[in-house]
């Protein structure tokens, strides 16, 4: 099958200082891919140097066989990529509503917005809803991390690039979001995900990379890598049975 | 000992905490439970003065601490970390740690002495650091570190202010699987001198599991359950309204 | 900025109830009356000139000491527009007046606007989000503005007569009402009718506000705020030079200075208004109006002082302005 | 120290800052008054006069700094200027420290020659007192009830006070200040109006402003119906456009181009078509005479510098200007000069209201108080 | 070390900048024999002035982080101080001075507590509107108490003899190959003020190095946090706040013992502010050293620009346009792009560019 998103020898610097050096990355369309590695490895300056926040200085990304390594990322959005950053990214002077508007691209009102989508959404994040007209600088650390999420998912989107969505969330919201991922799965929506909760990860994963020092170490199946304890903890550390 | 009585606030009509009562020993770790928006960082906040309470009160070592402000509760010993990482981004690593040491040893409003000259400060500063795994980011500025590093930023400055009742809102939250135990072990520590009272919220069943000496769970605001780690996590309210079993439960408050 | 939604009545309240709590103090209605309406025209005419900075100053976070060299330019503008269009300005006809003021009008609007391009992209667009860089930067722009202005129209003050059919006051009993003061009214009413309008029912406030917060997320969410960021300057700007032409002529003269004049009144107009709230911004502009009439008819020296002890008043019961539209 | 061969006139006044347009004036009429004095030559016995610019900026300490240079660095001999009154103020004891002559041109202050007066210190320009005793002696008539409107500061409060103490038979009924910075005049008006409306007689509201804001928007209230009447002083042209709207407002003027008729005023309003196409104003003429002043003076002394030499020259000396004779008094060095009581009449020609000449107001017919102690 | 100690450890840490400070420092300290006139003189000491009063600025903007526009209003109550007090008096005398001065402190401590206070209640910006105003206020007010401040005109006063022009040490003015010096008591006036000026500098230098200026540091990046360390950011912004308004304070005073004038524009207008605000960002905020090698630029240019121009516009003369650009009466223009330019190219300010270097230099020495 084909990759909807090829990163090929990306290196990216930020100021004075070379962080990736070197990314190759394939995510195959359809399919849900997982990004992991150790703190510091690149993983969040990879999907910001994708989503045009930091321009490659080298290297190739290459999106539905169309080059956006030098796009301004407004168009880059508007090829049909969402992205979930790290720090969730809220309008903390805007309501929750307001929030999903602006998100809403499509959207000039409300109404404009495909109401059983939106249905959805509160099914799985059933605080959106409740704190629908608050702002949403007021809500909880989780909340606003679901608030994060349902931006992403409030349109269809070609590819949805989110880093760690887990953080922060209690066990059944976890459940509610891989259960939302698998949906989206199901409707071809292509998915790059960052993540640390490694179960979380092995639940949802088709395929994985590993990032260390700015460079993808090692990509495959995430099968493959569930399975062998050993390549775990030497990839991810993963030793404490204490995380099993 | 740290004593919350019928706490509570409201944020226009809702609750977000109710009478929360509830008293925690030196030595134990207890942890704190909930679906998000339970109200446990609220609780927090409660406790070292981030918000003031609508209702009831909160003592530490049987003196009503209420009326005091933020400061002047961390002064007497309310320490926290904060659940979204709070740092002084445009300072170095070191500088970070080292106002936390300062405000400890009470130096703030020294005009005259010269500030390199407290070396106690800087070497307190520099063990903190190692503490925490971060000493050869030291010079590094706060905002240039990543998610990960700066979570145990945030973790080593509570260190460094070395209060009497620690609180961690999620301290591993997005921290790699293998930077985790160094969090952890530091937090054992701590619960090894018998003297400190730990607070811990953390959506880790496993970390908690294994840490805490005590759990109460938090749900819509309104302590529900209370007791040692096994009988809470298998009390239903846990397995529903947390664990998810159902999660419908959370709508229908 | 939810308007009309979960409406708070209590600063509209504030302009009848100065307006009333004055009319004993000063006795006599007809004088009364006199005061009241030219005060609240005087506040339009200020609504008009410090709309253009709720938008640029409000909504965009920009700190825009700058702001005065458009309602200048404006001004500037309109004296040369007039001046050519001669006899339309002196004929006796509203009509005709009309025809020559709307034009003018216009062309200081196109013309503060196209300033405004240049203005966002030389002088604002190095330091969004910085305001300590803004005032240095944006005086800078003042100062240079009001150079060239010199350069081109000369150091010394135009006449910038009004046009005939607007001169003079209509009676109402013993009142007298200045006619030009009526236009101002009719042009300052449209203006915000027009703000209120794009604001609530686009989504550009609610982008200006989070493109404030946060650029690159709104980026990544689709929009290429740069261009509206562009676009509201220059709106800004030609807001500001319409209010040019109305203040010039009100003063019926323009000189260098008057856009350094005003700017100091502005920013408390905006300030009262709570930063970026249309509506807040008109009642602190009418607030101003009033006072100044009142008090200077009350206790004259007062007068001088009258604007900011209202903001100071203003920020003591709500200290992010009538309508805090962010909590900046 | 003397500059040999030289003569250096420095002259410091507020060419940037809000007063550029009169300081431009001031400057252009100093020149043409020199080239005019000395016949071309620019030479006074024997030597070359030396005209030194400097910006005073409108801003009192740099006005004096500028002095302190002028003299010590540029070894000027004599100084003339500046515009604000301010900083002519700051500047007079500049003077002193450096005993050299300050020729004032065209700061209005009373105090500059009155108790901040200094003997080093000499005016060409009018004072408040000249304007306001010339306003009062245009207006002064039997059964008029006047009310003042004037800034509230120094000067317009001098204004009135000089004003008020020059009429004799009229009535000053009010006396109305508003802020320097008033832009809505109405408050004003109606306080005006509530004053004068039931009063008997001629009613006349006489204006003193200088700067920004256009109090003749009181007229705007239709004044006419309670016949009130606006008076006021001149002004520059471009601000006698207003005037426009009041044919047959009454005041007294320093100058006005069209008024004088003396060989030097032709010269100069010639010299100054020929030059920049349009009239010379206000403070051409005031530039223009200071420069008479200085040559009249260099003449009599034949070049000589001599501070102390000069100042006895200069003390009682009658010299020429656009508008007629001036004579500095001995007493303070005020210049005693003409003024003229107009009646605004409309013209197409002009874009501003024209002053007639109803009489000139010859220095006999004023007495100007003497404010310094000497 | 001795130096180490003055400079409160907080060393230029650039070749560069410490070669440069040195320069200016000594160019200052014998202004008068390196360049005789009065016109330079005068620059000088205002140089001086600024020095002072930017460095007080700073303390609160660059290290606190509090914009405040009301530093002029402290500035000009020193000056005002000596002002009122030597021309109340028939004769001037040092006492009248220590009492002008210690008045317009005390003024000072009040109106900056009363405004420190208000930071507590209203946001940042908006605490940069009332001071705006308030230090408008202030100077009408200080223009209509005329028989009291001089309204407008100001106040013109003589000094105690030792420091007026009148006073000379020598009959004859010192002859140096620079030019002739005289010894007056203009002199003696400069060195107070240079004298004075050192030792609020240091002072200033040794405040922010203290453990007080790193917490005003740390409630600059995060209040909030600063607080949940156990820190009353209320306590140390307004000490910070009452402290700059001290020291401007006695800025103010110098200036109006070297002027022998003061008046509503020449140490109230909101001009001077903005070039406070300038000299902080040209040299560099955060950084004290900013403060003198700022004003040094700035005040030159402001008060060379014109003579520049001057031989610009001759230079120019004959090609269309720019002569009407380049005259002497334009220098306003220049002024403003002098504004644009330094934010555009000194985004760090000169000390901060020099530092860089340095630091990259270092870098590359690794390497
Ligand atoms: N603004 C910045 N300036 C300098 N260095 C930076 C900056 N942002 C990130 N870095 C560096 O880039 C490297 C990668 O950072 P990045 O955030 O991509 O790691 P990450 O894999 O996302 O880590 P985490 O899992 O903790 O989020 C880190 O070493 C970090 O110090
Ligand atoms: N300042 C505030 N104003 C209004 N509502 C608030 C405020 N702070 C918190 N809330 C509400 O109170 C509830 C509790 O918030 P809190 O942050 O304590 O939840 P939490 O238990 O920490 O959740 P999480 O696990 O997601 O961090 C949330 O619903 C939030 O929306
Ligand atoms: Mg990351
Ligand atoms: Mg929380």
């Amino acid at each position: 099958m084909s990759n909807l998103l090829t990163l090929k020898g990306v290196h990216t610097h930020i100021g004075a200082y070379h962080i990736l050096h070197g990314v190759d990355l394939d995510v195959p369309a359809g399919q849900l891919t997982m990004l992991l590695g150790r703190n510091g490895a690149g993983k969040t300056t990879t999907l910001r140097t994708i989503m045009g926040l930091w321009h490659a200085s080298q290297g190739t990304v290459v999106l539905d066989g169309e080059d956006i390594t030098q796009k301004p990322t407004p168009d880059i959005a508007h090829s049909g990529v969402a992205y979930v950053p790290e720090s969730m990214g809220i309008f903390s002077d805007l309501s929750v509503r307001e929030n999903m508007l602006l998100a809403a691209r499509g959207a000039r009102t409300l109404d404009d917005i495909d109401t059983t989508r939106l249905e959805w959404i509160f099914g799985l994040f059933p605080a959106m809803k409740k704190f629908w007209t608050h702002p949403a600088g007021k809500l909880s650390g989780g909340q606003k991390q679901m608030l994060a999420v349902s931006r992403a998912i409030v349109e269809p989107r070609k590819l949805l690039l989110i880093d760690e969505p887990s953080k922060g969330l209690a066990p059944a919201i976890i459940q509610n979001m891989i259960e939302a991922f698998r949906q989206l799965k199901a409707a071809q929506t292509t998915i790059l995900l960052v993540e640390q909760n490694f179960n979380f990860a092995r639940q949802l994963g088709d395929t994985v990379a590993v990032m260390d020092d700015g460079r993808v170490v090692h990509s495959g199946s995430m099968a493959e890598l569930a399975a062998d304890e050993s390549m775990q903890s030497r990839l991810l550390g993963l030793s404490l049975g204490a995380h099993q | 000992m740290l004593e919350t009585r019928d706490l509570t606030v409201r944020f226009g009509g809702h609750v977000a905490v109710n009478a929360v009562s509830c008293a925690f020993e030196p030595g134990t770790l207890t942890a704190i439970v909930g679906p998000n928006g339970a109200g446990k960082t609220t609780y927090f906040n409660l406790i070292s003065g981030q918000i003031r309470a609508s209702a009831g009160s909160v003592r530490l070592n049987g003196v009503d601490v209420s009326s005091l402000g933020a400061p002047a509760r961390a002064q007497a010993g309310l320490g926290r970390a904060f659940q979204l990482t709070n740092l002084f981004p445009n300072l170095t690593v070191r500088e970070n740690v080292r106002l936390a040491v300062q405000a400890r040893a009470g130096a703030g409003l020294n005009l005259w002495r010269i500030w390199s000259d407290r070396r106690d400060l800087v070497v307190r500063a520099d063990e903190v650091l190692e503490a925490v795994a971060l000493a050869d980011k030291g010079d590094a500025f706060a905002s240039s570190l990543p998610h990960g590093d700066q979570r145990k930023l945030e973790v080593g400055i509570l260190m460094a202010l070395e209060p009497q009742v620690f609180m961690f809102d999620e301290p591993t939250a997005g921290m790699s699987v293998d930077e985790v135990p160094v969090i952890l072990n530091l937090i054992r520590q701590l619960k090894a001198d018998k003297t400190k009272t730990i607070l811990l919220v953390e959506h880790k069943m496993d970390v908690v599991r294994e840490l805490s000496d005590r759990i109460i769970v938090l749900h819509n605001g309104e302590l529900v359950a209370d007791g040692d780690p096994a009988t809470v996590i298998a009390s239903p309210v846990v397995q529903q309204a947390y664990l998810g079993i159902n999660p419908e439960e959370e709508v229908s408050a | 900025m939810s308007l009309f939604k979960d409406l708070d009545w209590k600063p509209m309240a504030l302009v009848p109830v100065l307006a009333l709590a004055a009319l004993p103090a000063i006795g006599s209605p007809s004088t009364w009356l006199t005061l009241t309406v030219a005060g609240l025209a005087m506040g339009m005419i200020v609504f008009i000139i410090a709309s253009g900075l709720t938008l640029v100053f409000g909504l965009m976070d920009v700190l825009n000491f700058g702001h005065g060299v458009f309602i200048a330019l404006g001004a500037f503008v309109a004296t040369t527009v007039l001046a050519s269009m001669g006899s339309y300005t002196t004929a006796d006809s509203l009509w005709l007046n009309l025809l020559a003021l709307f034009p003018a009008m216009l062309v200081a609007m196109a013309v503060a606007g196209a300033l405004g391009l240049v203005f966002e992209r030389l002088i604002i667009r190095p330091v969004y989000g910085m305001h300590l860089k803004q005032i240095l930067i944006t005086m800078g722009g003042m100062i240079i503005g009001e150079e060239l202005i010199k350069v081109i129209w000369g150091p010394e003050q135009i006449p910038l007569p009004l046009p005939e059919a607007l001169r003079g006051a209509v009676l109402m009993g013993d009142a007298a009402v200045e006619k030009y003061r009526l236009l101002a009214v009719l042009v300052g009413a449209a203006v915000f009718a027009a703000m209120v309008w794009t604001l609530n029912r686009t989504k550009v406030g609610l982008l200006i506000r989070a493109g404030v917060q946060d650029r690159e997320m709104v980026e990544s969410l689709g929009y290429r705020i740069r261009r509206l960021f562009v676009g509201v300057f220059v709106a800004g700007s030609a807001l500001a030079g319409l209010g040019g032409v109305m203040w010039g002529l009100y003063q019926q003269s323009v000189i260098p200075q008057m856009g350094a004049q005003v700017n100091v009144l502005i920013f408390i107009v905006i300030i009262i208004g709570g930063l970026g709230s249309t509506l807040g911004a008109l009642i602190g502009a009418l607030l101003v109006g009033l006072m100044a009439n009142y008090t200077g008819f009350l206790v004259p020296k007062v007068a001088l002082f009258s604007n900011i002890a209202l903001m100071v008043a203003i920020l003591l019961w709500r200290p992010q302005g009538v309508y805090p539209v962010t909590n900046r | 120290q003397s500059n040999k061969g030289e003569i250096r006139i420095a002259h410091v006044y507020d060419k940037t800052g809000p007063l550029e347009a009169y300081a431009k004036q001031t400057h252009t009429g100093l020149m043409m008054g020199l080239n005019y004095a000395t016949g071309g030559t620019m030479m006074v016995g024997g030597k070359k006069l030396v005209v030194i610019e400097k910006d005073s900026q409108f801003k009192p300490d740099v006005g004096k700094a500028q002095l302190a240079a002028a003299f010590a660095d540029d070894k000027a001999d004599i100084a003339v200027g500046p515009t604000g009154s301010g900083v002519a103020l700051a500047m007079l004891p500049v003077a002193e420290e450096y005993k050299k002559i300050l020729l004032v041109e065209p700061a209005v202050a009373d105090s500059i020659t009155g108790d901040k007066w200094n003997k080093y210190i000499f005016r060409t320009g009018r004072n408040s007192s000249q304007d306001a005793i010339s306003n009062a002696v245009a207006l002064d008539k039997a059964g008029v009830n006047i009310a003042t409107l004037a800034q509230d500061y120094a000067f317009g409060r001098d204004g009135v006070k000089a004003f008020k103490d020059a009429v004799k038979t009229a009535k000053i009924v009010h006396e109305e200040y508003l802020p320097t910075s008033t832009t809505d005049f109405t408050a004003g008006a109606q306080r005006l109006i509530d004053k004068l409306k039931d009063l008997p007689g001629r009613k006349v509201i006489f204006i003193i402003w200088a700067g920004a804001g256009n109090p003749f928007k009181i007229a705007d209230l239709d004044l006419k119906r309670y016949n009130i009447e606006i008076a006021t002083g001149g002004n520059i042209l471009p601000a006698m456009a207003n005037y426009k709207n009041f044919p047959g407002m009454e005041g007294a003027t320093y100058y006005y181009f069209g008024i004088p008729k003396n060989p030097v005023n032709d010269a100069m309003v010639a010299q100054h078509y020929s030059q920049f196409k349009s009239p010379p104003d206000f403070f051409t003429a005031g530039g223009f005479s200071a420069a008479m002043a200085v040559v009249t003076a260099l003449k009599k002394t034949n070049g000589d510098t001599k501070t102390d030499t000069l100042i006895k020259t200069m003390e009682g000396m009658s010299f020429e200007t656009p508008k007629g004779t001036m004579t500095f008094r001995k007493e303070d060095h005020q210049a005693m000069q003409s003024m003229y009581h107009f009646k605004i009449k409309v013209d197409p020609a002009f874009p501003w209201g024209v002053p007639e000449l109803v009489r000139e107001i010859k220095p006999a017919d004023m007495n100007v108080p003497i404010k310094n102690k000497r | 070390m001795m130096l180490h100690r003055l400079l409160s450890n907080d060393l230029p840490r650039s070749r560069w900048l410490a070669a440069l400070l040195v320069i200016l420092f000594l160019g200052l300290a014998f202004a008068p024999f390196l360049f005789p006139g009065v016109k330079a003189l005068n620059v000088a000491a205002k140089v001086l002035v600024f020095v002072a009063l930017v460095a007080s600025f700073d303390l609160l903007l660059g290290y606190t982080g509090i914009v405040s526009f009301a530093h002029t209003m402290f500035f000009g109550i020193g000056a005002y101080g000596v002002a009122i007090a030597l021309s109340a008096v028939e004769e001037p005398s040092w006492g009248a001075i220590a009492l002008g001065v210690l008045c317009a402190l005390a003024v000072s401590l009040v109106l900056s507590l009363m405004i420190g206070l208000f930071s507590l209640r209203v946001r940042a910006i908006f605490f940069a509107m009332i001071t705006l105003a308030v230090a408008s206020a202030f100077l009408t007010l200080a223009s209509q108490l005329s028989d009291f401040t001089g309204g407008e005109d100001g106040l013109s006063f003589s000094v105690p003899e030792l420091l007026s022009p009148g006073f000379t040490l020598t009959e004859e003015p010192l002859v140096t190959p620079l030019g002739e010096v005289d010894l007056n008591g203009k002199l003696i006036t400069y060195y107070l003020i240079f004298a004075a000026v050192t030792a609020i500098f240091l002072t200033i230098l040794r405040i922010v190095n203290s453990p007080f200026g790193r917490v005003l540091q740390a409630i600059r990046e995060n209040d909030f946090r600063a607080e949940a360390l156990g820190y009353r950011t209320v306590v140390y912004r307004t000490l910070s706040n009452v402290l700059s308004a001290g020291f401007a304070t006695l800025a103010g005073c110098l200036l109006a013992l070297w002027l022998r004038y003061n008046g509503p524009d020449t140490s109230l207008s909101f001009e001077i502010m903005l070039d406070i605000l300038l000299i902080v960002v040209i040299g560099g905020m955060g950084t004290l050293y900013g403060a003198l090698i700022g004003s040094v630029l700035f005040v030159l240019a402001q008060s060379y620009l014109q003579d520049l121009l001057r031989m610009a516009g001759e230079a120019t003369a004959g090609i269309p346009l720019l002569p009407a650009l380049l005259t002497p009466d334009r220098w306003l223009l220049w002024m403003g792009v002098l504004f644009v330019l330094s934010v555009y190219y000194f985004p760090t300010g000169i000390v901060g560019k020099l530092r860089e270097r340095s630091v990259l230099a270092k870098l590359r020495g690794l390497k």
